[in-house]
């Protein structure tokens, strides 16, 4: 994969100051602080509730900002956020996917919202190892992993600045977390920005280059593994 | 998959089998020359009634039609309960109730087109909304519900029983339709053949030429489910034999991983 | 195959892109026609039935075709939405930062060109059902009819639909929404075809204002929805 | 606290769990109240916007009570078994061991009692809006109809909602397998509440034998669901 | 918690003897035979795809027996399927939870489908850690390991003969997992059998008495971990 364009001066991706975000009307986020430099591949970790989705969905710009500072890829989530969505990649607890297309169709059909290019979304495709007997089935046929796998290569089509993946191991055989490990280090390599909420601790924190704990609607660093 | 029960199950591969028998050529001979005849006598030979005039001739297709539904469609209900029944379950029934509601909305639709050209004839409208012609639209209707249910999908065992369960419902439409012209005073002819002491009566020619349409239309609904039912059960067979050989890749799929 | 910084699609890309799935969904599932196209049709015979008199039925036949339409925009309006959110696709269509209104437009497209099947052959049962009839004039009226109809129908649908997808209940928020503001759609396209058909001794002149009633209907949702629809779905 | 092998709840015991819970979900999303209702005061008003005349209006009034009320039925139908797949839950009930016949008692009572209410609503309406009114004893005439009625309505209602369940585009299904079905219904509840209100001159004598056909519709459907609805879901 | 009732003899608990379960056409189960006695602990492990979710929806009757031979509690799969269905606990892919009602509510009305007593429900509500803030929450406020949390406390309620549950770590945070391993051991212990679909292989194995890898839609015996 090549490098990321680069805008100069922008080396911090993430910079939350005291975040607040809302839900129904249950403070999900309390006061979060946390930023992140580009090239790093940080682990949010922590309990059921704490707030790991609403974090990452508050900085793919899905959710408001009710209240402190945040700035996601130099915008700012408080006026702008929907500038930062097509610099994302998200994949959350859903996996967005049409049952009545094909594997292939779907991978395409997000790869093209996104300008990726044909030979880009195949190399998605063989990628998460969906190239063979798989590619012409419809969604609805797959199984759990299988519509993972396919969620995952639409995102891997379209090579975001910044990947906010929640629970991306979900569902994963082993071969397949190995092959998303991979892809997420290289694309860190190439300077894109990786945060993972995941429960597998032990895998996530070999692949992590930072953890970061979420309590109770704030973020607690957590020395390098 | 139980499609084996069939009698038509051999080694052979389903491709190559045909739907015919000796006794469905017969069958196939038979309803051709009762057809000539039919419309011989029907077109030609009959007498025009008092008050229809020549276009009564279509009587003979349209009666039959719809009876010959309404047989049709008591099979299929029969069949279906038949299926049902834990101790005559066999896929056969399903694919004999299957076939007998495919036959039966064709048999239908002919007393629909027919009906109502000789609405256009008599009443100068091909469709109005009388009873009769609205229940008999609400029962081909149903079937057409009853045969989209069947396409549903999923195993031939789960195909067999949700329909089974529609058939048996839709079945109870019939007598509406034809009470219909009892229950709601409509334009439509009551009941004259069947009907309990109705004085109007048929010319002796007419109720022969009449009774020979329904023999002739039952022979050829007896022949197109046969055929229709036989064709079915070579899909099925057509399918479990594609499960074969699925399970047959799959098999050598594990062997593959394995080594 | 090295590429810089990708954009998302443009808004027509988008809408190509968008209206382009929604037709081949609808070409693997054939819901339009094995179910909708069925149903719109029973609808008719229903209000046949409850109004049972030759007389008024006659005089009302129009009308039923445009609210068999109605009816049958709602279910669709419905399936179009219930294919982006049973797995979170419309979330993701979001936060992939595809232009709202290039969705608005795919799918408006979609559910448009589908409309225009179900109106087309809901005409044809209601000259065969209802015995109506039509001149050669009286045919181009009720083709412009038609379309203008059909978009204003598919522009308001999309733009609710989309009001409605992600909320709770939305089996029933839809029609509440919706059943009110296409009131005028109804009465248009009703009384331009009544014009059309020459019901109750229309002319067909009278058709032609009623037809601007609908274009005007059209364009404004058009407009509407392409400038409200990212609004609306970024809640 | 120990005990033995815990069975299943029994038939009566399921039903009363599901309706209970039904009710409650309803009593939380209020979706009855704050839209079906609207939806279906819509219908009404839509109609007398599509017939346009107040000398048929009058006359058809009974038939649109009921025409709302079937479309509202779609819409609450098509609710009570979003309410179950939406995650899930109706493949946990079967996999629960759940007598079957429970549960196709429990949602149609909930479906029932919800479409009481709404048809006094209407009734209601159409007693303002059309000017309808009724003797004493087509008040009775009229309340064993509603009853009735919705008995029929809500079982057959439930019978193919769970058929439509599982499969795709039931969005579309359920309308097309439930409205040539539900025909019976609307006409013998139309003409009963016609001989109620006294409609076109019709004698309240002559809506008792419509009203045994609803009886005999919702005593067959009631029964054919209870025996049916295990088969149909169990796939 | 007690002992589970015990009809004497059947101490093979599913026996499967080349069973086959097709799904639309495929064969997603072709040719499985495995048999588990009670008490035990069974990993199911194998890549995406393989059928392990196929098996335990054929194990407790939600989809039938095509081909081969299938007992499950002594019940026969091909004839009586529905006959074993109230004595499995299932947990699937899904959670089945009503999104309009409260933690606690669902709980009670899952457990009285199967005539749980209140205390029993109470039990089970503690045991996931349900019993504070979020007892009266409705499930649709809720996250997402939140819900998994609620519909395995569902099934705790239940106390069934045979436990099938598919993937039941997913979503919930490591407290979570160590409460529900620690469930799942004690059911085992009480006369239950458990069998776990997984592909978190290190913590699955530490709960499991025994590993069997499913691939291509057949099942091959692991050695004990
Ligand atoms: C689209 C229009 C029509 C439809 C759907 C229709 C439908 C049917 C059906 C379903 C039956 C079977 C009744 C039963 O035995 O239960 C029937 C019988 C019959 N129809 Fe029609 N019909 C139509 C038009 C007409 C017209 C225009 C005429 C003649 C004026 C006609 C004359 C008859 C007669 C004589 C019978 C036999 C009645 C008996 O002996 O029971 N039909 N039609
Ligand atoms: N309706 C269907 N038609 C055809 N094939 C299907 C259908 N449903 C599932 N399959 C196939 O059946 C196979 C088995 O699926 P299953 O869900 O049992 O796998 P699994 O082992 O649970 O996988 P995972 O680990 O991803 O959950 C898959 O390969 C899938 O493609
Ligand atoms: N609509 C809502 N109203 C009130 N509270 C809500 C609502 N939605 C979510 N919450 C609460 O917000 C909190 C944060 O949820 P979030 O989904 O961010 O947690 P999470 O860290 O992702 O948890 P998990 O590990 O279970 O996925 C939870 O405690 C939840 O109860
Ligand atoms: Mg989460
Ligand atoms: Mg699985």
């Amino acid at each position: 994969m090549s490098t990321i364009a680069h805008e100069p001066g922008i080396d911090v991706v993430i910079d939350l100051v005291d975040a607040v975000a809302v839900l129904g009307s249950f403070p999900a986020l309390a006061g979060a602080t946390l930023s992140v430099c580009r090239g790093e591949i940080v682990l949010l970790r922590g309990p059921n509730g704490a707030g790991k989705t609403t974090l990452l969905r508050l900085c793919a710009g899905l959710i408001p900002l009710e209240r402190g500072h945040g700035q996601v890829l130099g915008v700012d989530l408080k006026n702008d956020r929907e500038l930062v969505r097509h610099r994302v990649g998200v994949i959350g607890h859903n996996n967005g996917l049409y049952a009545d297309l094909t594997v292939t169709e779907n991978v395409r059909f997000w790869g093209r919202t996104v300008g990726a290019t044909r030979a880009e979304v195949d190399a998605a495709l063989r990628r998460m190892g969906l190239d063979g007997r798989l590619a012409d089935l419809q969604v609805s046929r797959l199984s759990a992993g299988q519509k993972r796998r396919t969620a995952l290569a639409g995102l891997v089509a379209r090579r975001a600045e910044l990947w906010l993946l929640d629970e991306p191991h979900a569902g994963l055989d082993a071969a397949g977390r190995d092959e998303l490990d991979q892809v997420l280090k290289m694309a860190a390599a190439a300077g894109a920005t990786v945060m993972v909420a995941s429960h597998e601790l032990e895998r996530a924190a070999q692949l992590a280059t930072r953890q970061v704990e979420v309590v109770a609607g704030q973020v607690r660093e957590i020395g390098a593994p | 998959m139980t499609t084996t029960d069939t009698n038509t199950s051999t080694n052979s591969s389903p491709r190559d089998r045909v739907t015919g028998t000796p006794f469905t050529r017969g069958l196939g001979v038979v309803i051709l020359a009762g057809m000539t005849l039919l419309i011989i006598l029907g077109i030609f030979v009959s007498p025009a009634d008092v008050n229809q005039g020549e276009s009564v001739r279509i009587m003979y297709a349209h009666v039959p039609g719809a009876w010959l539904a309404y047989l049709a469609f008591v099979v299929t209900g029969i069949s279906s309960a038949a299926y049902l029944w834990k101790r005559t379950r066999s896929l056969t029934w399903d694919r004999i109730a299957g076939a007998s509601a495919e036959v039966g909305v064709l048999f239908m639709g002919i007393s629909l087109v027919t009906g109502s050209l000789w609405g256009r004839i008599t009443w100068g409208t091909y469709w109005t909304w009388d009873a009769r012609l609205t229940t008999t639209a609400f029962l081909f209707v149903t079937y057409i519900g009853y045969l989209a249910v069947r396409g549903l999908g999923g195993t031939h065992q789960q195909r067999a029983r949700r329909s089974a369960v529609l058939a048996l419902l839709a079945v109870l439409e019939i007598p509406l339709v034809h009470f219909s012209v009892q229950l709601w005073n409509t334009l439509h002819q009551e009941a004259s053949v069947a009907g309990r002491g109705t004085d109007v009566e048929m010319d002796g020619l007419m109720l022969f030429t009449l009774f020979l349409g329904v023999a002739v239309f039952t022979l050829m609904y007896v022949w197109l489910l046969l055929h229709r039912q036989r064709s079915l059960a070579l899909d099925d067979m057509l399918d479990d034999s594609g499960l074969d050989n699925a399970l047959t890749a799959r098999r050598a799929e594990a062997q593959g991983v394995a080594r | 195959m090295s590429k810089e910084l990708q954009g998302s699609a443009g808004v027509f890309a988008t809408a190509r892109l968008i209206s382009a799935k929604d037709l081949r969904v609808e070409r693997r599932s054939r819901v339009l026609l094995n179910q909708v196209l069925p149903f719109a049709l029973i609808v008719m015979v229903m209000f046949a039935f409850a109004l049972d008199s030759d007389a008024i039925l006659e005089r009302v036949a129009p009308g039923l075709v445009w609210l068999a339409t109605l009816f049958s925009v709602l279910v669709m309006v419905s399936r179009s939405f219930a294919v982006e959110t049973a797995d979170g696709a419309l979330d993701q269509l979001r936060s992939a930062g595809v232009p709202a209104t290039g969705i608005f437009i795919g799918k408006m497209l979609a559910l448009m060109a589908q409309l225009l099947v179900l109106v087309a052959l809901l005409v044809g049962a209601a000259v065969v059902l209802y015995r109506a009839s039509f001149s050669w004039e009286g045919g181009v009226l009720l083709v412009t009819t038609a379309i203008a109809a059909t978009c204003g129908l598919a522009a308001v649908g999309t733009l609710y639909g989309g009001l409605a997808a992600g909320a709770k209940g939305r089996e029933t928020l839809l029609p509440l929404l919706l059943l009110p503001v296409v009131a005028p759609v109804l009465i248009g396209a009703t009384r331009a075809t009544e014009s059309a058909f020459g019901t109750n001794g229309i002319a067909i002149s009278e058709g032609w204002p009623w037809l601007g009633l609908l274009v005007v209907f059209a364009v404004l949702f058009s407009v509407a929805g392409a400038v409200a629809f990212g609004p609306l779905l970024d809640d």
